[in-house]
């Protein structure tokens, strides 16, 4: 791991970095935000689809879809707290402690992202989208 | 602090509480409280204890700095028993949530409230008349109760029968009533809804289905008529004066729309939506100037001459 | 392949500091653009939530819907003009001095084409519905005009620029962070503009 | 009790004097309504929001008086209603997040390291926007037409049909106008600890306060314009008759709910996160160690200040929404219990692996932990819709969101002010007298909001101005008012106790508790530059090890001095690393200008004095212009920053 890796891995290895702190999180608002919007407005229009989707079905794609990519930074979040642990520091010019802090708080917040989300998929089978 | 918890269940004191509920859906959230309570009383024992004990063991002055992250404690203690309760308590409260919206089948019983600053108007679909600020249920029944505003938002609840729902402006919303206790529950606006939210009350009277059923058929019929002289003049007074620009009564000239049905104001538990007792004195003071005893409510001062008021009241009064 | 994978994911790569070495200035107008987005966000959503709470038919009875011609040129005007900043920025970052005047001006004539063209659509708009006929036209009048307030703050601010960067010594080589925040300013006001175009005259007809 | 002597000066006499002169300020009107200095402005805040606190807490006590017995006549139901809203509003917005935005003020550059804010005059700018928009709003109430809808001024009852006079413009404009403010300090707090972090403080080292309050920042900016939205429709609404929220064209009035609610559910941790940062400041001092867990508190504060925008429909559960869309919002608000729940056993675990010294700051940390822990068990309790149903606006929600602002913010505010009370004033406060007022605060807060958890399970609604007899709550009423005198004894004792340190108290020496965080490693008061060497940060604990104590010292190096200008250091975003110096701004008067045009544009609009307004508004550009214009420089000139 001593070549010194070239801009696009860089850049590459920056992003998977965010990924993996932000991404459960960002999955999750748009979960929450699709979730809530559809089951809301659709209910409202007095309709039980969302175009040719039936409204069930497209609230499953609202849980589903965000589950994966929060399972997906959860393992780049791991990916990151291995890459980061058998570093050995030598004092100030390897910034590993930044990125093993924010690995930890990545594959921590990814397991509260994909818990809250599991919970709204719970949710999803056990009641009827429009009740009230 | 606990003993004071546990103490309050059995001195609530002739209060509406949800803690003594009467109804089918106060109850199932009652039983859920008790859960959380017990929960709650649980984690905060353990932060006591925790707390206490390093009162206790862990004082010192001028101690050194001690380092080192132990994380595990944390981790488990703040993150994974929490977790295990909570996911626990969410599937309880999503049972509940099931069963709160259980509404009623097509043919059950409907009954219409409008929220008005500051009552209550109550309606039966298919029954002519209207009353204000009671409303009654059969015992065992499940009763859809349709909500509706005239004005700004309210909120419909009685803490005894079922957790609150809101009214909203230009929406229609529904909430069913069941209980197996016939009485009187008390039920109050939980809404903010300006000048005189705090005097916004009502009754609902669970009795046996035939008690129900005459009054279902009193509401469809007209007042009862004034029996005295003394009612009959003021009878007069009321369709003649400003009252019945506002007021409806049943049979008579009266049919105002802004303020209450009065067609049967004389049986009613209360004055202005539980403001006061309803009794002569209370009633008199109302009509001769209501904003001393409600403050900010829409009714004027009526300039009811001084020998005309007492008919006045003794017709209200007959009208039961 | 596998190669620039095992780079990409590598401690090197992975703990790369990204983002890094920006100014105080322009972290202060990103954020500053990241508040002023959601506040657009809060007006686009609104339109939506009451749109779909209103019914089938929108816009509701007795508006018809929107044409698209004059706001098609509108967007023909308006996204272009953030190429001249751009070219301008570029400029003055090698201490051209010109390409900063000509740059800012080009945007200048187009963003003020703008506004003339919004101008004369609220003029044909207005015959029909104003911002108090109804829920619609209080959304379209008030995301529009909001809209048309930041073009015209964002034209002030380039013509500030410009009268800045007349006079010598204002700018140079090592100094456009005005430039650049001006510039982040204006792309923003570029981009919202495509979401007001999308919701307010797309979305109906979809 | 400090481990550490006052910092031996790295810099040279020559150094320190070029240094007092480029930041020294001479006491005179000038300078007091010119300044930039953070700690100064910080100073400001913190009275101003402490004077706002007076105010709100007044009015409550009066509404207490009220409702100490039933059908109590003391106050009109008018009086009444302006009284609560303007408690409310002022609580939440002109007290709570002030009060905590002068905390960061003083203390964000001091605990990284720097010489002052990212933007000093922006800083000032939002002190003078924020006390104006607050006279701006408590000006009202002399003339009856204070804001009278509670602080969350639903409509329709908000209209102008329902609710006619200036009452609701006030609000609406007034909270505009102070959203300038906020939004300005938290742009503000984000670039100051992103850029000007000392060197070496990489994301791992920067002390827990400053992770909250950056926090809290995004949460603002984020949240806030929700409100703005929200607020502007109002007030257009109301004055130039548009239909946004009304129902009969085609608006909604939940649509107000919504938007309130998307602000209003993140501001709650807006107010209660930077507290949670005070609690760990506090505790290393005073448990003689870090607290422990910091990389899962750190975890607690991002994931808080994320999960705070999706749980705000818990605030509408009684709206009679689809209850399938509940349940996201009710999951969502039940596991935001547990990052929470990970900070209070952060907490406790330090105290118990630590050496308690239990002095008045650590009295109000337990104090904070026994009152939040219940708030929070009763919070948690809000996330289950059927529960919520039942309880919402009565007096149990009242009781819950007193005891997670009281406990979770005033306590942790009470703690900060005696533990930086020495910093702030260079005076140490009397032990006695904080110990008496923080039982007098602790018993009568209980003693206040424990009972109306009580009379809220029996059926008494929110924001009533008398109640009835009959209903049985008369008892319960007469302790919380009791209570509530309790508490205000306590906290006129808290102003006694500071009155009494800046007038009596003993000097105090740098580090009078052996803290760990840089804000120590400076004098009580710090001077105007805060530090005469920017440190270079080796550790999470600066103050405690002793590389980076010796950096400010024998370890100086003269490009840490910086003493030729205003100056100060500009290093990487994530990793602290060096990047250059940066030129900071002189004391100027635009910010007043500026501040004053405002107010002159939201009054004019308040009172329908278009021209002036539009006149005002011009103000506004032309001082921004000549604030912003660029000074002339030649190219060659390198490490400026524009």
């Amino acid at each position: 791991m001593s070549t010194h890796p070239d801009p696009r891995a860089r850049l590459a290895g920056g992003l998977l970095f965010w990924y993996a702190v932000l991404g459960g999180a960002i999955a999750w608002a748009l979960h929450l935000l699709t979730g809530w919007g559809i089951d809301e407005l659709a209910c409202a229009a007095g309709s039980e689809a969302v175009g040719p989707v039936p409204l069930r079905t497209a609230l499953s794609a609202t849980v589903v879809l965000p589950a994966l990519a929060t399972v997906g930074a959860l393992l780049a979040a791991t990916l990151l707290w291995r890459r980061t642990t058998h570093v050995v520091t030598d004092g100030e010019d390897r910034p590993v402690g930044r990125s093993r802090l924010l690995a930890l708080v990545g594959i921590w917040s990814n397991l509260l992202f994909l818990t809250i989300i599991v919970l709204g998929g719970i949710a999803l089978l056990v009641l009827p989208p429009c009740q009230r | 602090m606990l003993g004071g918890v546990l103490a309050l269940t059995g001195c609530a004191g002739g209060a509406p509480s949800a803690l003594d509920p009467a109804g089918t859906g106060a109850g199932r959230v009652a039983d859920l409280w008790w859960v959380l309570f017990w929960i709650s009383m649980a984690v905060f024992a353990e932060v006591m204890v925790l707390l206490v004990w390093a009162l206790v063991f862990r004082r010192r002055r001028d101690a050194r700095v001690r380092h080192g992250q132990p994380l595990r404690f944390v981790a488990i203690a703040g993150a994974g028993i929490p977790l295990v309760i909570l996911v626990t308590v969410y599937a309880l409260g999503l049972r509940d949530l099931v069963a709160l919206g259980d509404g009623p089948g097509p043919e059950a019983t409907t009954i219409e409230v409008t929220g008005h600053r500051w009552w209550w108007e109550v309606r039966v679909p298919g029954v002519a008349g209207a009353t204000a600020n009671e409303l009654h249920i059969p015992v065992g029944e499940k009763v859809r109760i349709r909500l509706r505003t005239a004005d700004v938002l309210h909120s419909f609840w009685v803490p005894q029968l079922m957790p609150k729902t809101d009214l909203i402006a230009g929406e229609v919303r529904e909430t069913w009533l069941q209980t197996d206790r016939a009485g009187t529950y008390r039920g109050q606006c939980a809404e903010y809804c300006g000048t005189q939210h705090a005097h916004m009350a009502f009754l609902v009277v669970a009795e046996p289905r035939r008690e129900f059923d005459a009054w279902l058929s009193q509401l469809g019929s007209p007042a009862a008529r004034p029996q005295t002289d003394a009612q009959r003049r003021g009878q007069e007074a009321f369709e003649q004066g400003s009252c019945a620009g506002c007021h409806t009564i049943r049979g008579t000239g009266a049919d105002g729309r802004i303020g209450p049905d009065l067609s049967d104001v004389g049986s009613r538990w209360s004055i202005g939506a539980g403001a006061v007792s309803n009794d002569g004195g209370h009633l008199g003071g109302w009509i001769a100037n209501s904003q001393t005893v409600k403050p900010g409510n829409f009714m004027p001062p009526q300039p009811v001459d001084a020998q005309r008021l007492p008919d006045l009241i003794a017709y209200l009064q007959s009208l039961t | 392949m596998s190669g620039s994978m095992t780079a990409a994911t590598g401690t090197e790569a992975l703990t790369t500091e990204m983002p890094v070495g920006r100014s105080t200035g322009w972290w202060g107008m990103v954020m500053f653009v990241a508040t002023e987005a959601t506040l657009f966000a809060c007006l686009l959503g609104s339109y939506f939530y009451l749109r779909f709470q209103y019914g089938p038919t929108w816009p509701p009875p007795g508006i018809t819907e929107p044409t698209l011609l004059r706001p098609l040129v509108m967007t023909a005007v308006l996204l272009p003009s953030s190429l001249p900043v751009i070219w301008a920025e570029h400029g003055i970052r090698r201490g051209e001095r010109w390409r900063l005047r000509a740059g800012l001006a080009t945007t200048l004539v187009l963003g003020a084409t703008f506004l003339a063209l919004q101008a004369s659509e609220y003029t044909e708009k207005l015959r029909e519905f104003t911002m108090t006929t109804n829920a619609y036209g209080s959304l379209f009048y008030v995301i529009t005009g909001f809209h048309g307030l930041h073009v015209l703050i964002g034209l002030t601010m380039i013509s500030w620029l410009l009268a800045a960067s007349l006079r010598g010594g204002s700018f140079g080589s090592h100094r456009h962070d005005r430039v650049r925040n001006v510039a982040i300013y204006w792309h923003f006001v570029d981009v919202v503009w495509a979401a007001i175009l999308f919701t307010i005259y797309l979305s109906p007809r979809l | 009790m400090s481990t550490t002597a006052a910092p031996a000066p790295g810099a040279s006499r020559g150094d320190l004097a070029r240094l007092e002169r480029h930041w020294g300020e001479t006491p005179s009107v000038r300078s007091w309504l010119t300044t930039v200095d953070h700690k100064r402005i910080g100073r400001r805040y913190l009275v101003t929001a402490g004077l706002f606190f007076a105010l709100a807490g007044l009015s409550a006590l009066a509404m207490r008086t009220q409702l100490a017995r039933p059908e109590a006549g003391m106050l009109s139901p008018e009086e009444y209603n302006q009284l609560f809203t303007m408690h409310g509003t002022t609580m939440i917005f002109l007290f709570a997040t002030p009060m905590l935005f002068g905390f960061g003020n003083v203390l964000v550059p001091l605990m990284i390291g720097s010489r002052d804010m990212a933007f000093p005059k922006l800083n000032a700018l939002g002190y003078w926007v924020f006390l104006f928009s607050g006279l701006f709003m408590w000006a009202s109430l002399p003339f009856g037409a204070a804001p009278n809808n509670g602080w969350f001024a639903y409509v329709p009852l908000s209209d102008e049909q329902h609710n006619p006079g200036l009452h609701m413009d006030v609000y609406s404009l007034g909270l505009l106008f102070l959203g300038v403010a906020t939004t300005a300090g938290s742009i503000n707090f984000i670039v100051t600890a992103l850029k000007l972090r000392a060197p070496g403080m990489s994301l791992n080292r920067v002390p827990l306060f400053v992770w909250a309050i950056v926090a809290t920042g995004f949460m603002v900016i984020f949240a806030l314009p929700a409100l703005n939205v929200d607020n502007a429709m109002l007030f257009l609404d109301r004055r130039f008759g548009t239909h946004f929220f009304d129902p009969e064209a085609g608006g909604n009035v939940l649509l107000w709910q919504h938007l309130f609610w998307i602000f209003g559910h993140p501001d709650v941790y807006i107010i209660v996160m930077p507290a949670l940062g005070i609690v760990s400041a506090v505790l290393p001092a005073f448990t003689r160690r870090g607290v422990v867990g910091y990389p899962l508190v750190v975890l607690a504060i991002v994931s808080i200040s994320i999960i705070s925008f999706g749980v705000w429909v818990h605030h509408m559960f009684a709206t009679g929404l689809p209850q399938l869309s509940y349940s996201f919002f009710s999951a969502a608000s039940t596991i935001i219990t547990i990052p929470s729940g990970i900070q209070i056993f952060a907490w406790l675990a330090t105290m118990m692996l630590g050496r308690l010294v239990l002095r008045v700051p650590l009295l109000f940390v337990i104090g904070f932990i026994v009152t939040f822990v219940l708030g929070g068990l009763t919070g948690a309790m809000f996330a289950l819709t059927a529960f919520d149903q039942q309880v919402t606006d009565s007096y149990f929600v009242v009781a819950h969101f007193h005891y997670v602002l009281i406990g979770g913010a005033v306590f942790p505010m009470l703690a900060g002010i005696y533990f930086w009370l020495p910093k702030i004033t260079g005076r140490m406060y009397h032990e006695g007298l904080g110990r008496w007022a923080f039982w007098l605060v602790f018993v009568g807060m209980h003693v206040t909001f424990f009972p109306m958890h009580l009379y809220g399970l029996f059926g008494m609604p929110r924001r009533v101005y008398t109640y009835r007899s009959e209903a049985g709550w008369d008892g319960w009423n007469l302790v919380s008012t009791v209570g509530s005198y309790v508490l205000a004894l306590g906290l006129l004792l808290v102003l006694v106790g500071v009155v009494h340190a800046i007038r009596r108290g003993r000097p105090a020496p740098p580090d009078p508790w052996g803290g760990d965080t840089l804000d120590w490693s400076t004098d009580s008061p710090p001077k105007p530059y805060n530090f005469p060497v920017l440190p270079r940060v080796r550790s999470l604990h600066p103050n405690w090890d002793g590389p980076s104590r010796e950096s400010m010292a024998t370890g100086a190096e003269p490009d840490r001095v910086l003493a030729d200008g205003r100056r100060t250091l500009r290093t990487s975003e994530l990793d602290g690393r060096r990047e250059r110096a940066v030129e900071m701004p002189e004391p100027s008067f635009q910010p007043l200008v500026l501040a004053l045009a405002m107010l002159t544009f939201f009054t004019a609009l308040l009172l329908a004095w278009y021209p002036v307004a539009a006149g005002a508004a011009a103000t506004v550009a032309v001082t921004l212009a000549v604030w912003l214009w660029p000074p002339r420089r030649p190219d060659t000139e390198v490490g400026v920053s524009a």
